[in-house]
């Protein structure tokens, strides 16, 4: 049965970012330079012609744009300025929205104006709510201890209704992500003997992201790696540390050392990501989608008044600290909800490795059979 | 020793003398029995020349001219083609066999097909053996006298 | 006649002959022959040296003949023959033995190959016995151009000649100069408007005082030969107001009657004619003509899709590439991008020619504009069938894929078949009128596809265009130009070299039975009634002497293949 | 006149006669003949015998006029002869000019000759296989008569000839041209053919000559003829453009194409090449399928273009062995 063509795809897409598709006439270079293009995962060339013909199921089954970590050689290679890259990127971003089944993923990506207010009022909810809580149970002029105005304890259990929403939305979409890629096609059958064989990949990829480092050059590999490392320390800090990350105002060393040391290397990689894109002084950095200014924007935020709450109250201004907290959980909050876009794929990427790992042999064994179903009209003919 | 046939050939300059060229820039080897006589085209191949050449002791005689449709003369060959149907009618009455008389189709760009000929051609009449007049060279008086005394 | 003294050069080539043949061997041979004044070997014999030898004898022992045996005379006849000439005798006492590609390089046997070389060699000495002098003659060359065809290349060449001073007779089927062009909107890839390139020179062709313009005529007869051509022209159709025949002077023609487009009704699997909106390019440049697009029914079209090669490179119809149209689909793609914005057009291909001048760029810039390209196989073929109701296009067009390897039904509410080129119907008509000959495919073949793209075999006949093979308006426009040059240098010679090879009747011997009169692919040869003889006109004449067997009475001699040289070769090659 | 009255044999070799009755039809012009001539051998009219003639000194007849073609030993013994005994010899009738009608005999062999006419043939009693033999011994006495030989000879392949007269028979004007050329003592060179011209039959041929193109060929009561045109036009086979003239145009003027007798022209090596030549030529048709049907309404072409001068011509005859 004929797949239909869809022209209007292309438009689409182009409100995720990838604007310059229709220039490729599929010479294959991209596909030749990617160090991770091998049967049957090949790209960027197949997605590109896809993507050119609106053969939207194809695309909201394939794996590639996850197995591609945007290293840029590609874009530099295209004697057609067709930008590989960038459409891998924003068919990421777009099979994102179609993974997510809230439906604002989609929203936030198709229109920046959308995103800043939907940031603005999480953050104006997160504020309500936070300042109901500090002025009927607590002092504004205290900032830890029994009746500070956000005590730990509250605090943990704000944290934990977050992780729940966050996970509970991460698992439902990575679930579809499974089902669209995996589960609902028939060419795929995929014992579950494979799957417990495989998932060792998961923690591997999401820790090391090992394939990342085989892309050109290493640099951005290192600094993914700082920032996810300064992620962890801080969940891990905030999860079990809160107490005394809060206990002040002296400093205690031991714990806010980790603290200290996460906060450069998150800032340190935000700034360099900031300065890059402003630059445009990177394949990867030249296009930027407004989804990532959001991104970087809210990080900086979150690190600034971080850092900023800490010192206030190490400098005994718990008024102060508290507000700038307030602002800072704010921000928090905001940033968290990029787990519907950006930050997403810190989910996909692994999940697409593990995928792929089982999708390899049952696509291979069925790649013959569709070579030989394009013979007969050929025949025919 | 085996008999080496004599043929000669008449081969039109544009087409067929032109791949026998080829055939030797390209050192494509074939038997050494066809002596080439170069005409302009096939058309210009008189039957006279074919029966002198019969007469003088040729074992065979082969003609060759573009392929139809690419005549240089654009019908040259097509009456080289009805001379040559009329003239194989007339050998049959004279008792000279088939094969020692040949039209062929050879472009500038076939010295293979050209090699192939003449290779196939001196095979047939290697096979059919030498010219009568070669065998028997027999000047008429004397000729008359044997019959006289027979 | 003075006895013949023959001088005998065999070429050793280097080793090229010396290492199969023997050449001193056969030299000694060829020495005892009669007539034979000086035998000689040389390591080349078409090195200046080598040459030198052939002057020097000639002069000491006054030989009046020579014959070399070396390559093929299709190498160096020419060279040996300069020679001659540099000696002081007729280039036509010459003769080749062609020893090397037809001997040395073929064969191994040194025996056989050396009898082979001696045999050809002995038949050369006693052909050139009776080689006779000829020299070259020349005919006046009338200035006047007839040229067929008024479109682009027709009215560019007409113009060329014309503003060099020449009259030109510029003889046009229809009643209207400008061709296939005159159909066209604008041009890719710089898309120029083709009424703009085409006004201006109409104008002027109309205007000129050195063109004369026949419309509604076509060429009815031509006679005479290069430089004095008689050309009978007249009405296509004898309607009243149509121009009567009239019979000009010319010295060269150029032919530029054009081509015709595939008829798309041909192809059935496209259903044209059956699905209004499936249209040939023809039709769609109309449309853009006229300025508006829309389907049968009168709607704007939103899905636009694009069939290349119809009738073109394909098994079943014609198996050339027609040049020009996937530069035409991409005009098309920016047109009606340009139009209607909100369309979207896919441009079903096999390749993508775009050798042209800025034609890439075309390309990139077509595709910059979102249109979608899809390929498919050379011998597979789309299929248009109607859209489902629920569809939200009028058709269909089911393709295998090639670049994606995908089975896909592409949407569309017009589809526009490129309809290919072919020659024209009348094409062999023309062709036996001014005497040129066809390929295969119907178009004119040149006297040569690289060297003499524009001259034909026929002397004076020169062809130009989209008639010679399907092309662009660059190209056309250029081989129109290259023509009228040919011409005005033919025209400012004044004189028509003939060559000395030519047929000649003996009137002493004629008796007017007319057998060779039809057999001439030239026309050459004319009976004159009074003197119930037939006349080769040497000019016409190209001495492939099919009259000269043919004739019963031994009249018609083949000059420089006369029955005396080839029987002497005859007898020499069996001796 | 000169005193003394030609010599003059006429013999006829292996021929129908018709050659003989030429001569006599040059009507009361005979009575000069024998005015100014003695015949010593004429055997068709006069009284002789070959002793006479071998009585004679070599040299002493002025002309021996032979026709008919040499078909055996007696026939080459006459020849001789007269070669002789006569100051020329002259090849009269295409017979002896090219070896006429007999020649065709050259397309088979002695053997299949005497099988069609002394084994084969219907009208031999069953059991009769006499053949002439060139010896029979018959009670002890020997019977001999001439050897039939195995092909037949044109004049000059036993003798050397002065002058050829062609035609089948000569036409008496022609004849008699000769004749008083002889008796004047104005022949041309030796060797060369008298009594004939030096163009094709066309030259002379009234009929109106176009382009020619044959799309089938006609036998003469297949057609109504346009007697105003050339017939090969209407396609009916007509040698006269490879023939001498000096005919008169006899045939074409009768509606048949010419046979070709008088022969080839000046230079022409072999008359029945030049026919095929031209004939196949001038065929409308470019595949071998269409030219061959064409050619079936020429059948037995050898005859047609050999029709007189088979062993004059390159091959002589069937050459198969």
């Amino acid at each position: 049965m004929a797949i239909r063509v869809n022209p209007r795809l292309i438009d689409d897409l182009e409100k995720y970012g990838s604007e310059d598709v229709s220039k490729c006439y599929h010479c294959g270079n991209c596909s030749a330079v990617c160090p991770h293009s091998k049967e049957p995962f090949i790209f960027p060339r197949r997605p590109m012609r896809t993507l050119q013909m609106g053969l939207e199921a194809n695309l909201k089954r394939s794996l590639e744009p996850w197995l591609c970590y945007y290293c840029g050689q590609c874009s530099e290679q295209c004697p057609r300025d067709a930008e590989p890259g960038e459409t891998m990127m924003g068919l990421r971003r777009w099979l994102t929205a179609w993974y997510d089944v809230t439906g604002i993923s989609r929203l936030t990506y198709r229109s920046w104006k959308f995103d800043l207010l939907f940031v603005l009022v999480l953050g104006a909810l997160t504020c309500a709510g936070l300042l109901l809580y500090g002025f009927t149970h607590g002092d504004i002029h205290v900032y830890d201890g029994p009746n500070a105005f956000l005590p730990v304890g509250f605090v943990h259990l704000f944290d934990l209704g977050l992780a729940v929403v966050l996970i509970s939305l991460v698992v439902l979409n990575s679930a579809r992500m499974w089902w669209f890629t995996i589960g609902s096609r028939k060419a795929i059958k995929v014992p579950i003997l494979h799957y417990l064989r495989g998932v060792y990949l998961l923690p591997l990829h999401f820790f090391t992201q090992k394939r990342f480092a085989q892309c050109g050059s290493k640099t951005l590999w290192a600094l993914h790696l700082v920032l996810v490392l300064g992620y962890l320390t801080m969940l891990v800090l905030i999860s079990f540390f809160l107490a005394q990350m809060q206990a002040g105002p002296e400093i205690n060393w031991n714990v806010h050392v980790f603290g200290y040391l996460a906060a450069i290397g998150i800032l340190g990689t935000t700034i360099f990501m900031l300065h890059g894109r402003l630059k445009q002084n990177r394949a990867q950095f030249k296009h930027t989608h407004g989804s990532d200014w959001m991104f970087l924007f809210l990080l900086l935020y979150v690190c600034t008044t971080g850092i900023l709450q800490h010192v206030l109250h190490r400098t005994g201004l718990d008024l102060w600290a508290n507000v700038v907290y307030v602002a800072h959980l704010m921000g928090v909050v905001a940033w968290l909800s990029r787990v519907l876009n950006k930050w997403s794929h810190l989910a996909y990427r692994p999940l697409a490795m593990f995928f792929a790992d089982l999708a390899t042999e049952p696509l291979l064994e069925t790649k013959k059979i569709p070579e030989v179903a394009q013979m007969q009209p050929a025949r025919a003919a | 020793m085996t008999f080496e046939p004599k043929i000669v050939g008449f081969l039109c300059n544009w087409c067929a003398y032109a791949g026998a060229d080829l055939a030797g820039t390209s050192r494509i080897q074939y038997p050494p029995n066809v002596r080439v006589i170069r005409v302009m085209c096939s058309a210009r191949v008189d039957p006279t020349f074919v029966l002198k050449a019969l007469r003088e002791g040729a074992d065979g005689v082969l003609i060759c001219g573009c392929h139809p449709g690419d005549c240089h003369y654009t019908e040259g060959n097509y009456k080289a083609l009805r001379r040559y149907q009329l003239l194989k009618k007339t050998l049959s009455s004279f008792g000279i066999e088939d094969a020692r008389v040949r039209l062929e189709w050879v472009s500038a760009s076939e010295g293979q097909r050209f090699a192939d000929v003449v290779a196939d051609m001196t095979e047939k009449v290697r096979a059919l053996g030498p010219s009568v007049f070669n065998t028997a060279k027999q000047d008429q008086p004397q000729h008359v006298h044997q019959e006289a005394t027979r | 006649m003075a006895e013949p003294k023959i001088g005998v050069y065999i070429c050793n080539c280097g080793t090229n002959i010396a290492k199969v043949v023997d050449c001193d061997g056969i030299c000694q041979r060829i020495a005892k022959m009669p007539n034979v004044v000086v035998a000689r070997t040389y390591k080349y014999m078409c090195s200046n040296p080598g040459q030198d030898m052939i002057v020097e004898d000639v002069r000491k022992h006054n030989l009046n003949r020579v014959v070399v045996a070396a390559c093929s005379p299709r190498m160096h006849e020419r060279t040996f023959r300069k020679a001659l000439q540099t000696a002081g005798i007729n280039p036509y006492f010459f003769e080749m033995a062609n020893i090397r590609e037809q001997c040395s390089w073929v064969h191994e046997d040194h025996d056989a190959a050396t009898a082979k070389a001696l045999a050809v060699t002995r038949a050369a000495v006693l052909r050139v016995a009776y080689n006779e002098p000829l020299e070259k003659l020349y005919a006046d060359m009338c200035p006047n151009t007839l040229v067929l065809g008024g479109g682009i290349a027709g009215l560019s060449a007409a113009l060329e000649l014309a503003d060099a001073g020449n009259q030109v007779f510029l003889v046009e089927k229809t009643d209207r100069l400008g061709g296939n062009l005159a159909r066209v909107d604008l041009t890719a890839p710089h898309l120029y408007s083709a009424r703009d390139l085409l006004t201006d020179r109409i104008t002027r062709v109309r205007e000129h005082p050195k063109i004369q313009l026949m419309l509604e005529s076509e060429l009815k007869n031509l006679s005479g030969f290069v430089g004095n051509f008689v050309a009978l022209v007249g009405p296509v159709k004898s309607n009243g107001n149509a121009p009567r025949e009239q019979s000009v002077e010319v010295g060269s023609v150029v032919v530029c009657t054009g081509y015709k487009e595939f008829d798309a009704s041909r192809v059935t699997h496209y259903g044209y004619g059956k699905l209004p909106n499936v249209i040939t390019s023809f039709e769609f440049e109309k449309m853009l003509r006229e300025g508006k697009i829309q389907t049968k029914e009168g709607r704007i079209p939103q899905y636009f899709a694009i069939i290349h090669c119809v009738g073109s490179r394909s098994r079943d119809f014609h198996g050339y590439c027609s040049r020009v149209c996937c530069m035409t689909a991409l005009k098309y793609a920016h047109e009606i991008k340009s139009a209607l914005p909100k369309s979207y057009v896919s441009d079903v291909y096999i390749d993508m020619h775009a050798f042209g001048k800025g034609h890439e760029d075309f390309y990139r810039e077509s595709s910059e504009v979102k249109t979608l390209f899809l390929m498919y196989g050379k011998n597979e073929h789309p299929v248009i069938k109607r859209a489902q109701p629920g569809d939200d296009c009028e058709m269909l067009i089911e393709v295998n894929e090639k670049l994606s390897g995908e089975v896909i039904e592409i949407p569309a509410d017009m589809v526009i078949l490129m309809v290919g080129m072919e020659a024209r119907p009348g094409a062999d008509h023309v062709a036996r009128l001014v005497n040129i000959s066809q390929d295969k495919d119907g178009w004119y073949i040149e006297s040569h596809p690289k060297l003499d793209p524009v001259a034909t075999t026929t002397e004076g006949i020169f062809i130009a265009g989209t008639c010679a093979a399907p092309k662009d308006i660059p190209d056309t426009v250029a081989q129109a130009r290259a023509a009228a040059a040919r011409i005005l240098g033919k025209i400012a010679r004044q004189k028509i070299e003939i060559d000395a090879v030519f047929a000649e009747v003996d009137e002493d011997r004629c008796s007017g039975c007319r057998m060779c009169n039809s057999l001439c692919p030239y026309s050459a040869i004319e009976f004159d009634e009074e003197k119930h003889r037939s006349k080769v006109n040497s000019a016409l004449c190209k001495a492939c002497g099919a009259c000269v067997a043919a004739c019963p009475s031994r009249a018609i001699k083949a000059r420089h293949f006369t029955d005396e040289q080839i029987l002497a070769q005859i007898e020499g090659v069996l001796a | 006149m000169s005193p003394k009255k030609l010599q003059i044999a006429l013999y006829w070799g292996a021929g129908c006669g018709g050659c003989d009755v030429a001569v006599l039809d040059t009507n009361e012009f005979i009575l000069d003949v024998a005015a100014l001539a003695d015949i010593r051998l004429w055997p068709i009219a006069v009284d002789g015998k070959y002793q006479d003639v071998e009585k004679m000194v070599d040299g002493e007849l002025d002309l021996a006029i032979f026709n008919g073609a040499v078909r055996n030993s007696e026939n080459e013994h006459v020849a001789k002869l007269l070669r002789k005994k006569s100051k020329l010899l002259m090849a009269f009738g295409s017979c002896a000019h090219m070896g006429g009608i007999p020649g065709l005999a050259n397309f088979t062999t002695k053997d299949k000759i005497f099988a069609t006419a002394y084994l084969d043939n219907p009208s031999i009693e069953p059991g009769n296989h006499t053949v002439p033999l060139p010896e029979t011994k018959l009670n002890g006495k020997t019977l001999n008569i001439p050897t039939f030989y195995d092909q037949v000879y044109k004049l000059d392949d036993v003798v050397e000839v002065d002058y050829y007269v062609p035609g089948c028979p000569p036409a008496p004007n022609q004849v008699k041209a000769v004749l008083l050329a002889v008796a004047q003592g104005q022949l041309p060179a030796k060797g060369s053919v008298v009594g004939a011209s030096e163009h094709a039959v066309c030259e002379d041929c009234q009929r109106e000559k176009k382009e020619k193109k044959i799309t089938r060929f006609y036998r003469p009561w297949q057609i109504i003829q346009d007697p105003k045109q050339c017939l090969m036009d209407q396609g009916i086979l007509c040698v006269g453009a490879a023939t001498r003239s000096g005919c008169g145009v006899r045939c074409p003027n009768t509606g048949q194409g010419c046979r070709g007798c008088y022969g080839p022209l000046p230079g022409v090596m072999d008359q029945g090449a030049k026919i095929l030549s031209s004939v196949s030529s001038i065929i409308d048709a470019k595949t071998p399928e269409d030219i061959q049907e064409i050619l079936e309404g020429a059948p037995d072409f050898a005859a047609i273009a050999y029709r007189f001068g088979l062993p004059a011509s390159l091959m002589q005859r069937n050459v198969s062995p």
